[in-house]
């Protein structure tokens, strides 16, 4: 099996979407070689993602080669010197350092191979086409929901790392909000390790031993989440304290209609669609019929309320509850809908 | 010589155990062919032969450690394969091996390792109980009429000195009544003294019907213990002998031309300048200081049992350790090394007792082995230039007699004898000033052993200082001009060789011992 | 004399007495200060509860580290426990969420791949002669490699949509989620199976002839056979009872997240492998042994759980850990004239 | 003297003969096997552009595991290179930009905390008699910690806001950025680098006196000592070496990242470990060895790079060089009559 038999996975259940109008140039003659570089691909999310993209690049008529640095930046700087010396249609880079990537997709503008990219911020984006899920307003959406929920001044925790771009984006906010509801931090750790959900359980366990009357804790990346869930359920305080998390995963909504699951909203993209939506921006740019160089993929909260009133068990459900997600008006064209959508 | 007629006296009893053609291959070395022979109850069967001419080979084969041999083996009439040790003891074959260190377990204790069979044992006893393995190891002493403190029987086995571990061995493998057991080496860590108490376990069984094999190179040993002697060269049977042994044959058998078994050693000679010297050092805290000259043109035995402090001497020489108190000197300079780079740098060479531990460097080649200490000189601006290492390397071999199928040769596939004269012959090789060597004949052969010393008389006739320490008189007697013997970090006498007789010396060596302890002697 | 008495025994001084007892005792101090340090500062630190919390956190790394432990005592060392705890964790999730099938045969078929496993390196070793630390290494790669080829690199959960296009069906069983959420009496039941496999693995080494036969096997492993100890049964034993352990870990792992997550394990390796050594080191013993490794682990949890509680971030706790590790080397090697005798790990082939 | 007739010698079989070419050249083999499939199934594979940025990709690796390789020879290991050149990238991007130096200046720097990392593992190994495997995995878990708590956690980037309010005025300047994309002729900087440590390694190793002696120290330590040889010192030089190997990749991967990225050389480890562990088994050289460890380097970068273009899941690379690993080892110890001799790590203090 390989990263195409996935993808069925991802987008299955729901019905492959049919175009009504044949492929343009240059799709229509042999594959067109993309190659779209990873800052990583492991774990539910960024699995979800390739899978989505994998699929609509087929349908696309393009030819993925998916390199994967495993969130090691110098090997993701590597690929992406040699997919440029490889010299492809187009490259796609899916997150990433800025310092690192900068120099090297200004030398693939220069040479003249179009480039889009993915939540990665850049210093010059000049002959790029930038794509994002916008941390700023996931962070921003479920924190809403927190406030509404717990009310200013309400006893918080906070569980995440730093050294992450995604994870800094979404702490710039929490700290906005935390200053703006004067929330009361009562403790704040977390980390990212290579087992990030088991490694999290120990942390927010002691903190919460210290803390039991804390409120809300905002674990902005599922994988912590699901530590911090794990913690508050081992401490029985799953009907005092509420979690509020950022991404969506079948592995996920799990946790989050299990019965008593503390973890009450998330924020999330589809990351099938998010993953099929960058695919179809760099499709209409080929063919020229992209209009922006920027496309912002919208983020939904998603409350534990919502998924228990809608029954839904998976992503796929969740597609169908909240349409919303699956971005099947986003950057479409008739010879190109949306698969996974 | 002529192959003994295959009933002797007690022609009535059945061979324990015999072997039919026999051979063993290392990968392309056929280091055994067709070997046959018979064991019987009641006999010790020594075996003798150059080193390397295949003892300890046919040892391994017949006490289950290698199995991949040829031939047959049949033992009390059955015909068997010995696959693995478990099976050769089931069947009453039990071995010591050359290297000691194949039989102690760092780690566990003394008593431990003394019952180390039981370990393997499927039926007995699951969980361990201290006081019964104490018993049995005990009881396992006794055969050798030893007596150890259960201090030490519960100490590190890792901690015993080699004799005593040689000893414990050897215990061990007297446990369990064996029909055949079979000695490599064995007294070659032990004094006289121990060897003299091992004979005489060996003699009372004998008597009670057990069949040995015993692998030395003492003669004296043998003269002293064999029923017949069966000569091995170069992995075949030269010859079998029974008692009265006709020494200057089985020497020629043995190495395949004629040689004394008495050494004449013609001239002793007298020393002249002192090149090194030690004054007033105490050699163990409590010891009284010593005072002795160590003078060119002479090579200066020193004898003493294990633990009287040659080792000591040997050390502070080499540089490994600095004395309690006193000085060294060497020449007219006073004499204090910090590391063994600086002994050597000064002249002054060690061949250190355990060739094992302190001397080879496994997996290297002979060649590689022989010039490591002179890497510097083999090189220049730091780059080695393989032609003057391999010339070296070839004229150690060549003058030693190392047998090996080239200097490319893996150290670790050469006999013990032969790796001991190769560490022998890489410390020569320097042209030394004062050259120490502590226990250098252990495992090594007749034709080695006289090799070696006449190296020795002639670097000392050169104007070099040769100091050998041992703790077998013979030896001693064969290789020195001057004897010192060493008691408990004092020394006892000193005087020539050719001023001295044999009784004086072993009275000095053994005697103001026997009186301070209480020994049981065995029998 | 011949050596009735074999070595010259000096009577020990006061301050070679001193040493020995701060060898044997240091690291249990260390340890014992800290919990007292972090029991005074921090109220919340000294109740039961988090005691418990802190033993149940602890054990699969303690579990893990136990097995490495008995791969150390027959000489090697085993790599690839974090890879086996991790296919542990995909395969019960696999077994119950797309097989659909209970509990007890999701942990009866991960410890039937521990042992697999363990036969793995164990073949690797014994048979085909591969030195322990490279043969463990590859099974390491292999292992997570398998492990995500089964699962197509996914977390396995319940209702997920699977590859035909169906949703799976199954999920955690309760009598598997028992296994991290069950106690008996106060005590939540991975702390007691940390308990029980280090007492049994204490008694294994300790009092019975097999233990004592590993530790010949690890020490001197031709004095072992020429002694007609079944070498390569025994090593054979060690690893499989380590790869056993391993996936031991991986079920609380498993029962703990609730679902087949692809990146349990990882980070178990290289403090499943500390502890191990640190466990060779601290009490004076000098050799691999059950409640040094237990006591490492101890160590771990109290540092991680007291830091966090001080409100330190989490890269203290690496800091703390280097540290205190270090602390208890020295006590041990530095300040002890005491040889350990185990070799861990080895490029030679046997 | 006796007879020095060497003993009776049969002609080596065919089969033997066989044997023994497949253990020295199997691996290469492999290697060469593995390249021709991709080059033949893949067109961009076989660009030359395509060979140096393999080697490139994978210069910092085989750099680091030429260290461990060197800690090898002397019979240690180290475990704390990863975290050393994850230092280096964070010192190297703490001088540049918070500190505001130019790239020479930041090269310094890093190659002296790298010395300084090596004498700490000389000390711990030497000094305080720790042994390897426990000294150094006690490093990495200070150093790791220290690395964080230095740069407060955060990855240093130009542009970044201090813990004093201001914003931080350096970056990463062109010189420094050199090493990464510098080339001389067609050659990039690091491939030049990778190659020049490897032929001086080698050199040193199997040319002079003093590699012999780093041998002889690790093979026997007490029979070298004995030679003549400062064992201690040359224990010193062997870590040091190590460190200064590490952070020399780290600098390659700083120079690659472009800023301070704090997860930079976490993947490191293992990997390195693994190519001098496999540097041990090629070439049926049976010790450590500069090429040897080269090519596993090599080797590892043609299968990341050809599994990519062949479309597999990342976790197809895992497998893979598991499975490679497995060939390769088989081919030196299975097939093999020679016996490897280096003991790599222990918890033995010397
Ligand atoms: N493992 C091995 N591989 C290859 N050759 C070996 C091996 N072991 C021994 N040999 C060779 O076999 C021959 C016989 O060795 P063996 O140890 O049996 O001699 P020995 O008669 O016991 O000599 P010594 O008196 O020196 O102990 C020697 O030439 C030796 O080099
Ligand atoms: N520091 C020490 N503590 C306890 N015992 C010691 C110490 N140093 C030496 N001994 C013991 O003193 C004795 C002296 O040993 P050494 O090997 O030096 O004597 P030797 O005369 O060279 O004997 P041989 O060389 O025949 O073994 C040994 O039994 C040794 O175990
Ligand atoms: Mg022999
Ligand atoms: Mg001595």
């Amino acid at each position: 099996q390989s990263g195409t038999s996935s993808s069925t996975a991802a987008g299955a259940s729901t019905p492959a979407a049919t175009a009504s109008a044949p492929l343009p140039s240059p799709f229509n003659g042999a594959p067109v070689k993309v190659a779209l570089v990873r800052q990583s691909g492991a774990g539910d999310f960024f699995e979800a993602w390739g899978a989505g993209a994998t699929a609509q690049a087929k349908a696309a008529n393009i030819e993925l080669t998916v390199t994967d640095a495993r969130n090691d930046n110098a090997k993701q700087a590597s690929d992406l010197e040699q997919a440029i010396a490889s010299k492809p249609a187009a490259i796609i880079v899916d997150h990433g350092q800025t310092d690192t990537l900068q120099p090297l997709i200004t030398e693939a503008v220069a040479a003249k191979i179009p480039v889009v990219t993915y939540d990665l911020a850049l210093t010059d984006a000049t002959g790029v086409i930038t794509t994002s899920q916008s941390d700023a307003s996931m962070a921003q959406g479920v924190l809403d929901q927190l406030v509404k929920d717990v009310g200013d001044g309400a006893k918080v925790g906070y569980v995440s790392a730093t050294g992450f771009a995604p994870l800094d984006a979404r702490a710039k906010v929490w700290d906005q909000v935390v200053a703006a509801h004067k929330l009361d931090v009562v403790f704040s750790t977390g980390k990212v390790t290579e087992s990030t959900a088991t490694d999290n359980i120990p942390l927010v366990d002691a903190a919460l031993k210290q803390n039991p009357d804390v409120q809300a804790i905002f674990a902005p990346y599922d994988e912590i989440t699901k530590g911090t869930v794990q913690a508050v359920i081992q401490n029985n305080l799953q009907s005092k304290v509420k979690v509020y998390g950022i991404d969506i995963s079948n592995a996920d909504i799990q946790v989050i209609t299990a019965d008593g699951s503390p973890w009450v909203a998330t924020s999330a993209t589809d990351p099938a669609a998010v993953g099929a939506g960058v695919i179809r921006t760099l499709a209409l740019s080929l063919a020229g019929q992209l209009k922006d160089t920027s496309e912002q993929f919208p983020a939904v909260t998603i409350t534990q309320q919502f998924l228990a009133d809608n029954a839904v068990t998976n992503v796929t459900q969740l597609r169908v509850a909240e349409p919303k997600l699956k971005l099947d008006t986003t950057v479409v064209a008739d010879w190109l809908p949306a698969v996974s959508g | 010589m002529t192959s003994a007629p295959l009933n002797p006296n007690e022609g009535h009893d059945d061979p324990v155990v015999s072997l039919v053609g026999v051979s063993v291959s290392y990968g392309s070395n056929l280091v055994l062919s067709d070997i046959s022979l018979e064991f019987r109850p009641g006999e010790i069967t020594a075996l003798l032969g150059a080193n390397g001419a295949g003892k300890s080979t046919l040892i391994k084969a017949l006490s289950g450690a290698n199995s991949r041999y040829s031939g047959s083996v049949r033992v009390a009439g059955e015909s068997v394969h010995l696959a693995t040790p478990v099976q050769a003891k089931a069947l009453g074959i039990s071995a010591v091996h050359q290297k000691v260190a194949d039989g102690i377990v760092p780690g566990l204790s003394v008593a431990e390792n003394l019952t180390l069979d039981d370990l393997a044992q499927g039926s007995k006893h699951i969980l361990r109980n201290h006081r019964r393995q104490l018993a049995d190891a005990r009881s396992a002493l006794a055969t050798l009429g030893l007596e150890w403190p259960d201090r030490v029987l519960n100490q590190d086995a890792a901690r015993l000195p080699i004799s005593d571990a040689q000893l414990l061995v050897l215990a061990r493998a007297l446990r369990g009544t064996p029909r055949l057991l079979i000695l490599d080496e064995p007294t070659s860590a032990l004094t006289a003294a121990e060897a003299e108490r091992l004979f005489g376990v060996l003699r009372s069984l004998r008597a009670s019907g057990l069949s040995i094999i015993y692998v030395s190179h003492r003669f004296g040993e043998i003269e002293a213990l064999a029923d017949r002697v069966v000569v091995l060269r170069d992995g075949t049977v030269q010859s079998t002998t029974e008692r009265p042994f006709g020494w200057s044959g089985i020497l020629h058998d043995m190495l395949g031309r004629s040689a004394d078994l008495e050494h004449d050693r013609g001239i002793t000679h007298r020393g002249t300048d002192a090149v090194a010297t030690l004054s007033e050092v105490t050699l163990f805290s409590g010891s009284a200081p010593i005072d002795l000259e160590i003078r060119s043109g002479e090579v200066l035995g020193v004898l003493g049992l294990i633990g009287a402090g040659k080792s000591e001497i040997a050390e502070l020489f080499g540089g490994l350790n600095s004395p309690l108190a006193g000085t060294l000197s060497l020449g007219d300079a006073s004499y204090s090394p910090r590391r063994p780079g600086d002994a050597i740098a000064a002249g002054v060479v060690l061949v250190p007792e355990d060739r094992q531990r302190q001397g080879i460097l496994p997996g290297w080649s002979v060649l590689r082995n022989i010039t490591v200490p002179f890497l510097a000189e083999s090189s220049v601006a730091g780059i080695i230039r393989k032609r003057f290492e391999a010339s070296r390397a070839d004229v150690v071999i060549n003058t030693l007699g190392i047998v090996a199928s080239g200097p490319g040769a893996l150290i670790d596939d050469l006999s013990g004898g032969n790796q001991q004269k190769t560490v022998v012959g890489r410390w020569l090789s320097a042209k030394p000033r004062l050259a120490i060597l502590d226990e250098p004949f252990r495992g090594v052969d007749i034709a080695a052993r006289r090799e070696i010393g006449s190296r020795l008389a002639s670097i000392a006739a050169e104007g070099a200082a040769a100091m050998v320490l041992s703790s077998d008189v013979d030896e001693i007697f064969e290789v020195a001009d001057r004897i010192v013997v060493l008691v408990s970090g004092s020394i006892e006498l000193d005087a020539y060789a050719d001023e001295l007789d044999r009784a004086t010396v072993i009275e000095a060596f053994l005697g103001s011992h026997q009186s301070s302890t209480s020994r049981k002697d065995p029998e | 004399m011949t050596s009735a008495t074999p070595t010259r025994v000096r009577k020990s001084s006061a301050g070679e007495q001193f040493a020995a007892f701060v060898v044997k005792w240091g690291f249990v101090g260390v340890t014992i200060g800290l919990v007292a340090f972090f029991a005074i500062s921090e109220p919340s630190f000294r109740t039961v509860d988090n005691l418990f919390g802190m033993l149940k956190f602890i054990a699969p790394t303690a579990i893990a580290g136990l097995g490495v432990m008995l791969a150390m005592t027959v000489g090697g060392i085993d790599l690839s426990v974090g890879a086996s705890a991790g296919f542990a964790v995909s395969i019960a999730a696999w077994t119950m969420v797309v097989a659909n099938q209970v509990g007890g045969v999701a942990v009866t078929v991960v410890l039937v791949c521990g042992l697999l496993i363990g036969a793995l390196n164990a073949f690797l070793i014994v048979v085909a002669r591969i030195p322990d630390l490279l043969a463990t290494l590859t099974t390491m790669f292999v292992i997570v490699g398998l492990k995500l080829i089964i699962v197509d690199g996914k977390s396995i959960s319940s209702q997920m949509t699977l590859a035909n296009g169906q949703t799976a069906q199954g999920k955690f069983t309760a009598d598997f989620l028992w296994l991290d959420r069950g106690s008996i009496g106060p005590v939540p039941v991975p702390v007691i199976l940390f308990f029980v496999i280090t007492v049994l693995l204490w008694f294994l080494l300790e009092r019975t002839r097999w233990g004592r036969a590993l530790f010949a096997v690890g020490t001197n492993s031709e004095a072992a056979r020429l002694a007609g100890i079944r070498v390569q049964w025994y090593r054979t034993f060690a690893y499989m009872g380590c790869g056993l352990l391993a996936s031991v870990a991986g079920l609380l792992l498993a029962a703990r997240i609730g679902q087949g997550d692809v990146t349990a394990g990882n980070s178990l390796l290289l403090d499943a492998v500390a502890v191990a050594l640190v466990g060779v080191s601290v009490l004076g013993i000098g050799r691999p042994n059950a409640w040094g490794t237990a006591l490492g682990a101890v160590l771990i949890a109290v540092m991680v759980t007291g830091f966090t509680m001080l409100g330190l971030p989490y890269y203290f706790q690496d800091f703390g850990k280097g540290v205190v590790l270090l602390i208890a080397l020295l006590f041990s090697f530095t300040f002890s004239r005491r040889r350990t005798v185990v070799t861990a790990g080895s490029t030679t082939s046997n």
